[in-house]
């Protein structure tokens, strides 16, 4: 057979094109790090106390909480929806906790389990609003709104007006305790980030809920069960705040239903900032760990700046719409809600 | 079967449409909330209860009005409750200062913050979940450093700039007159202008709007433009009706104005919605709200039957029809 | 799928019906209604469980107590109070007001209705009980005293009485409440002269934010010899966050409320002192004056301004007082006698 | 080569709502063989492959597979009974590996206690992709960070391996324009592959627009024409000529497109270009537009075509040369831009590009002008209504109601609904991109007469046709386009219509 050319220049040119593409798509993938990075010698620099062991150690705190809460809010947002249920849950599942161990309100000593039941039950509400949102076909948004409501209802109930103070040994044990001067909740949270990074690399259903989050159809057509999988990422979800809810409880000993509070719009920050889209299939958990650290560097380092309190928060606003305008497609046919 | 009979059931059948029919039955989750709140309290329905209903009704419908824009092109705005704070504190500073003239001037702080919003979501595309969430905590500062972080009361010098907001209409009051009014404004953009209609087409297919030949970036800037109107006429109902300006009044609106026109039906994936329709989820929202109250429930429960109650309503009002509908 | 729809038409009214019919057909009894800011708030549960205490001296059916939860949203707490006093005219009702401005507000509605009510801590300056009829009176601590008493208790407990540096930590911004407390702690400040502040924040009355405003302000502090928290809830953070680094009971630790944990922990000497806002005292009194105003027992209008706004008497709870607070308000809860409606007054307010 | 009998179709039959995608279609396919499937866009090739692969389910028809009936319902049940398809649009999942796309939905073997092990997979995918003579790709890289031409060829190693896990000795492989984004040197490996892969007694069914390649890789031929299947010939009797003749069928008849309405094109230069290009599409493309003219563009998909209406219309913007409008230099920031200048497009995929599905008949139609329907600046329904009843009578649109959603509508109902918009818009440029796809034949007529009318209103029409037939019976002037360039520019006044297969000389 003759050897014939198939290709022409504009075909050559194309490829160089598609090329270029990938390779600015690489940039932008890339570009949390990138902000991580700035900021970090940024705040080395300017907030003094930054750079000094003891601070890290209080960072790895401090990211304890949002971590976990990012972890289980990425799948979600992986999959295009979101889960404010966090507020009112992740009260909820702290108050439980200190109502479960030895406390100041009634006569239980579960120990250790009580951990297990909390979290046990963040993961059955979590399969709740995953069965609403599923089956009821209701925006993932509304249903959490709703639960999150609900769940704060429950959490002032359980201790009546009066919140619980746990006087277990074992939580001060947990506080106090460190390994390799990490302390136990960061490495509670950090075994929570593993499991995610495992399930979202190492399981099908980490490829599943990126494949629906990227294309639902495709997903579908490949036979894979899409409302079975959205509701276990519910369940993950529920998990992460329960877990997340439990570590604020031992952090503060107290069971108040303001646990969760201002904890889910900061963990969904998180996650866009490290670089996973809102509406679903781009990103991963190591992107949220990244954006997990980014903000709280940014909180701890203004805080150290001794910074207005007024202005604080407007500033992380500022900072925040930089650090996202800076990781960004914006190309003219890109299309962002 | 004769040919008129077809027709009248034709008509039946379109009337009885899933989008006909999910507007009926918000419209009947109403009554019939209305109807147990009264049988368990007849005092739900008397003329006092139903005033304040709408006066309290008021500020959420207008903001949600405005949100409903932003909801309809499939992004949303977080940052209305800040903004309405802000507004609040803004003319309870002004009042003292320039008289009158401060509504107009909250007005015209409510555009530019609406006008921020839009164009750092379309020109920086930043998504706007993320980008109002900033401008939010930002507003929060402003309102937070205006007041000196103080809640502000209006005091007697000023009332007379507030004396109009007792006027009634029989039992409408006239905060509920501007509420109306402003969702009869809004309505006429969303049906009756370019750009209203835009919005409806970008929230569909913004691929299709875009080369239909219109006006994408000037829509979406529009729609934040109008919510940050609206909450700013938001902030200035709350501060009229508080007579202060408190610097956190308005944080929690956010998510219940969002919820306000989800109930009334907006589609929180975009391209659906109907602006008069957003007084049935304030309505709702503001009726359990205060029917709890009249039948005295209990405290520890209101919360969980507020959510519980969403959750219905917002299921009945829901499209469960097509089968290859996603739902985020 | 309408079928669905109608289920869940009729699950609705059921819902509403169990939720409701417990307290709506008792026959007529006055509701002492308590508008508080959240239900998850230990010290305003302490007013609903004061106003309970003097329902139950009233013969049984002559009043029950319904709460109104605004959850710090100033507007709902408006609308409450709105629609209660629309739908019901049996009512009194207690206010703590969620930020100071709504008491104008709330002045107006219930005078229009002839609703007897009483506030608490906040009102705004120039607005008083003495020029409306039905607003029986207002009680507060007085928060200034407050802040400086719980500065001074926590200067005066340094290793060297008097010098030595602090923390700041405030409560939630706008709030009246903290307000007071931070004038009152700048007097003491300006009386001590050797006090110097290291850090002056914001942790919105948070247990967390407490938490973790105390552990990133170790990071960057190591002498430390107290801190100033306006509130229990917050100073529990700071007590968690000094625990784990081993300085609980070193760095001085203030709080205003009276949590029981709060008491507990200056009791163990890891806080320096509370101020015990007795709350039981506050809701229970309120509701006596509102009662009795509304079956006539007292005339408001014939109250002089001594009885229409006065204090209330707290507790500096420190190491020292802590047996005596224990033994008189633990131990044995004081029994408060309602038909001496002046026994709560501790002074009048100064206009 | 085997001669036994892998799959067969029996008068298979699609009525969409006001169309025949495919009319009493039957054919045998053997084990071992490579079909190629021609015909030009719209000839019914996509849907057959969307039937056989259970996308689509036939109005009428049955089909065997193995010598059982075969009935799929769902893309799975397909490849269970081991048929696979490339899609024209991919569908591999961009954050996921090679190695989990080659397995996705499939990971049950790599599973052990919930636990998958990745690197067990890649290994195995690496194993399948040196198979495949694509040693190149390695199976651990996420998709995302592949060039275009790669992740085709990735897409095509996963379905071979789909259909192969099947078990079963012989398969049937679909691949629908697999090598319109690849490089030379990956057709020839796809090439090598589709060998191979014959050789174990599998078929394949290879679609492209690109006749060369179907007649270097296929055994047999099938020609699609309007739905039906016009003839099948053995590729050793066949050449380029040969095939085209078929594809195309009759003659370009006059009546058919209303040559006889065609008019002469005023003198006035509505639209000009000057060596405009835009990098990796097209370069050097130097055409004018006369007011009154229909200019057809002619050429195979990925000519670059599609890509100077992009540009034309402002979706695009080009990296060279210059664009004017009635002799005046434009730059375009969006479409929107285009439409003030009079430029309108309307666009190929109706529903993705051109109609709000939920809005109304009327709605739709006022959406690119609302000058006319608006009375102080406010959208008067009245005028709206009176316009839309307007096009209605006019163009004969059949819908329930001016208020029913575009929708629900027929595809060439839609179509007129976005011609009654153009119509409406006053635009005095239209780039109509394939105007006429999805269309049934009555309404095909309908536009054509509605094209040629907007000539004879003096506007200018740049014309990318369904078919080249279309192309050259509706336009004044052609344009051929190949590899991004044009390669040839003719007269196609009445009586002077060029053969189709001198234009295709210079397509293909």
């Amino acid at each position: 057979m003759e050897k014939k050319q198939y290709t022409s220049p504009i075909a050559e040119e194309f490829a160089y094109e598609m090329r270029r593409q990938t390779r600015k798509a690489k940039i932008i993938n890339y570009a949390p790090v990138g902000v991580l990075a700035f900021f970090f010698a940024l705040l080395s620099a300017i907030a003094p106390g930054f750079l000094s062991l003891y601070n890290f150690r209080t960072i790895l705190n401090q990211l304890s909480v949002p971590l976990v809460m990012t972890m289980g809010l990425t799948f979600v947002i992986l999959l295009g929806c979101t889960d404010l249920s966090g507020e009112g849950l992740g009260g909820f599942c702290g108050c439980l906790v200190t109502l479960l161990v030895i406390n100041t309100k009634n006569a239980n000593d579960f120990g250790a389990p009580a951990f297990l039941i909390a979290i046990c039950c963040g993961l059955a509400v979590g399969l709740f609003s995953g069965f609403i949102h599923v089956k009821g076909k209701i925006p993932s948004f509304m249903v959490t709104y709703a639960i999150s409501s609900i769940m704060s209802g429950f959490a002032v109930m359980s201790y009546r007006g009066q919140p619980a103070m746990a006087k277990d040994p074992l939580l001060t044990k947990i506080t106090s305790g460190s390994v390799l001067g990490i302390p136990y909740l960061t490495v509670a949270s950090l075994l929570v980030f593993v499991a995610a990074f495992f399930l979202q690399n190492y399981t099908r259903f980490g490829a599943y809920v990126m494949a629906i989050g990227d294309n639902e159809a495709v997903a579908r057509n490949t036979g894979v069960n899409v409302d079975r999988i959205k509701m276990k990422v519910f369940i993950w979800a529920g998990f992460c705040i329960g877990v997340s809810g439990v570590i604020s409880a031992i952090r503060v000993a107290r069971g108040d239903v303001g646990l969760g509070k201002d904890t889910v719009f900061p963990a969904i920050t998180a996650v866009v900032v490290g670089g996973t889209t809102l509406t679903g299939g781009k990103g991963g958990v190591v992107n949220s760990l990244v954006g997990a650290l980014i903000v709280t560097i940014i909180n701890n380092g203004l805080i150290l700046m001794g910074v207005n309190m007024y202005i604080r928060s407007a500033l992380q606003g500022v900072i925040i719409i930089i650090a996202v305008a800076l990781s960004v497609n914006r190309g003219k046919k890109v299309i962002v809600k | 079967m004769n040919e008129t009979s077809g027709s009248v059931l034709d008509i039946l059948k379109s009337m009885l449409s899933s989008e006909n029919l999910s507007k009926i039955l918000s419209v009947a989750s109403i009554v019939v909330l209305s109807l147990v709140f009264v049988a368990i309290n007849p005092r739900f329905m008397v003329s006092r209860n139903i005033t304040n209903i709408l006066n309290d009704m008021s500020p959420l419908w207008v903001m949600a009005c405005g949100v409903a824009f932003v909801l309809m092109l499939s992004s949303i705005d977080l940052s209305l409750g800040s903004i309405a704070s802000c507004s609040a504190v803004m003319l309870t500073v002004l009042f003292n200062s320039i008289g009158p003239g401060a509504y107009i001037v909250v007005i015209i702080y409510g555009m530019l913050a609406g006008l921020i919003n839009g164009m750092l979501h379309t020109y920086l595309k930043i998504p706007s979940f993320i980008a109002t969430l900033c401008t939010q905590s930002i507003w929060q500062s402003v309102a937070l450093l205006i007041s000196g972080a103080k809640p502000l009361p209006m005091l007697p010098p000023v009332w007379p700039y507030i004396e109009w907001v007792k006027i009634t209409f029989g039992v409408v009051p006239i905060l509920f007159i501007i509420s109306f009014l402003l969702m009869l404004l809004y309505t006429v953009i969303q049906k009756k202008t370019k750009v209203g209609r835009t919005m409806l087409a970008l929230g569909e297919n913004e691929s299709a709007a875009r080369l239909i030949g219109l006006n994408i970036n000037q829509a979406k800037i529009t729609a934040f433009f109008l919510s940050g109107i609206a909450a700013s006429v938001g902030g200035i109902i709350f501060a009229v009706k508080l007579k202060s300006g408190i610097p956190t009044v308005g944080a929690q609106y956010n998510l219940m104005a969002i919820a306000s026109a989800a109930l009334g039906g907006v589609a929180l994936s975009g391209g659906k919605g109907d602006i008069l329709m957003t007084i049935i989820g304030a309505g709702l929202i503001i009726i359990i709200q205060n029917g709890m109250n009249v039948i005295a429930v209990d405290g520890y429960w209101q919360q969980i039957v507020f959510g519980a109650l969403v959750l219905i309503a917002i299921y009945m009002n829901a499209d469960h029809n097509r089968r290859d509908l996603v739902v985020k | 799928m309408k079928k669905i729809k109608s289920w869940s038409l009729i699950f609705a009214l059921v819902t509403m019906a169990v939720c409701g019919a417990a307290m709506a057909f008792a026959a007529e009894p006055v509701t002492i209604a308590v508008s508080i800011r959240s239900m998850s708030s230990e010290y305003h549960m302490q007013y609903v469980a004061g106003a309970q205490a003097f329902v139950d001296t009233l013969p049984e059916g002559a009043a029950k107590v319904q709460i109104l939860p605004c959850e710090a949203d100033d507007n709902k707490q408006i609308n409450d109070i709105k629609t209660l006093v629309a739908s019901n005219s049996n009512v009194v009702i207690l206010v703590d007001p969620n930020n100071a401005p709504n008491v104008t507000s709330i002045a107006e509605a219930c005078e229009e209705a002839g609703v007897y009510w009483v506030s608490f801590w906040n009102t705004p300056e120039g607005i008083t009980p003495l020029s409306y009829k039905y607003w029986v009176h207002h009680q507060t601590l007085d928060g200034e005293a407050q802040g400086y008493d719980i500065a001074v208790s926590l200067f005066k407990s340094f290793k060297t009485p008097g010098k030595g540096k602090i923390l700041v930590m405030e409560g939630m911004m706008a709030n009246t409440a903290n307000e007071e407390r931070v004038k009152g702690l700048k007097r003491a400040l300006a009386e001590y002269p050797d006090i110097e502040i290291l850090d002056d924040q914001s942790a919105n009355w948070d247990t967390n934010e407490g938490l973790a405003l105390m552990e990133t302000w170790l990071a960057k502090y190591d002498d430390i010899d107290g801190v100033w928290s306006a509130s229990d809830g917050m100073s529990l953070g700071v007590v968690q966050a000094l625990k784990a680094v081993g300085l609980e009971g070193k760095v001085g630790v203030t709080g205003v409320d009276g949590f029981k944990d709060a008491i507990d922990a200056v009791g163990a000497g890891t806080m320096t002192n509370s101020y015990v806002n007795n709350g039981w005292l506050q809701g229970g009194y309120a509701a006596a004056w509102a009662y009795a105003a509304y079956t006539g027992k007292i005339k408001v209008d014939e109250l002089d301004a001594g009885h229409r706004m006065f204090f209330t008497e707290g507790y500096l709870v420190t190491k020292d007082t802590y047996p005596d607070y224990i033994k008189n308000f633990v131990d044995n809860p004081p029994v408060y006698d309602y038909s001496n409606l002046d026994f709560c007054i501790k002074g009048p307010m100064p206009q | 080569m085997g001669k036994n009998i892998l799959f067969t179709a029996r008068n298979i039959t699609k009525k969409y709502p006001g169309t025949m995608a495919l009319k009493d279609v039957s054919a045998e396919l053997f084990s071992g063989e490579v079909v190629g499937l021609v015909g030009e866009n719209g000839a019914g090739k996509s849907t057959l492959l969307k039937i056989i692969m259970g996308n689509e389910q036939p109005t009428e028809g049955v089909m065997t597979m193995h010598g059982i009936p075969f009935a799929p319902k769902t893309p799975i049940e397909a490849n269970n009974m081991g048929v696979g398809m490339v899609f024209q649009e991919q569908s591999l999942i961009q954050n996921l590996t090679v190695g989990q796309n080659i397995f996705f939905g499939m990971e049950d073997k790599y599973t052990r206690f919930c636990v998958l092990n990745k690197r067990k997979m890649h290994e195995d995918a690496s194993r399948i992709l040196e198979d495949m003579r694509l040693n190149h790709i390695r199976a651990d890289r996420k998709v995302s960070s592949l060039e275009f031409a790669t992740r085709q060829m990735v897409e095509i190693c996963k379905v071979f391996h789909v259909v192969k896990r099947s078990g079963l000795d012989s398969c049937l492989i679909l691949l629908d324009e697999p090598t319109s984004v690849l490089s030379d040197g990956e057709v020839r490996n796809l090439f090598e592959n589709i060998r191979l892969i014959t050789a174990e007694g599998h078929t394949v069914i290879f679609v492209s627009h690109r006749l060369d390649e179907v007649l270097e890789i296929s055994d047999r031929i099938i020609v699609f024409k309007d739905g039906e299947k016009v003839d099948e010939v053995l590729t050793a009797e066949a050449d380029e000529s040969i095939l085209y003749e078929k594809m195309v069928g009759r003659t370009a008849s006059g009546e058919y497109y209303k040559v006889s309405d065609q008019v002469e094109p005023g003198g006035e230069v509505l639209l000009e270009t000057r060596d405009l290009g835009r990098r990796g599409y097209f370069r050097n493309v130097n055409l004018t537009l006369h007011a009154g003219e229909i200019l057809g563009i002619c050429g195979v998909v990925g000519s670059g075509k599609e890509d100077l209406c992009a540009v034309l219309c402002g979706d695009e913007s080009p990296t060279s040369g210059q664009l004017l409008v009635r002799g005046e230099g434009k730059k375009f920031g969006a479409p929107q831009a285009a439409l003030k200048n009079g430029i309108l497009s309307i666009p190929k995929e109706r529903r993705e590009e051109s109609i709000i599905a939920s809005a109304s008949v009327s709605e739709n139609i006022a959406m690119s002008n609302f000058g006319n329907i608006s009375k102080i600046g406010l959208i008067s329904k009245k005028l709206e209504k009176a316009q839309a009843e307007n096009y209605r009578g006019k163009m004969h649109i059949r819908a329930s109601s001016l208020d029913q959603k575009v929708g629900f509508l027929s595809g060439g109902n839609a179509q007129k609904v976005v011609f009654a918009r153009a119509l409406a818009s006053d635009a005095d440029i239209l780039i109509l991109n394939h105007p006429t796809r999805g269309v049934d034949v009555g309404a095909k007529e309908e536009i054509y007469s509605l094209i040629r009318s907007l000539a004879v209103q003096g506007k200018g029409c740049v014309l990318l046709g369904d078919t080249l037939d279309e192309c050259i019976g509706l336009s004044n002037r052609l344009l051929v386009m190949k590899d991004g360039e044009v390669t040839r520019e003719c007269d196609a006044s009445p009586g002077n219509k060029p053969e189709q297969v001198d234009i295709v000389k210079y397509m293909m």
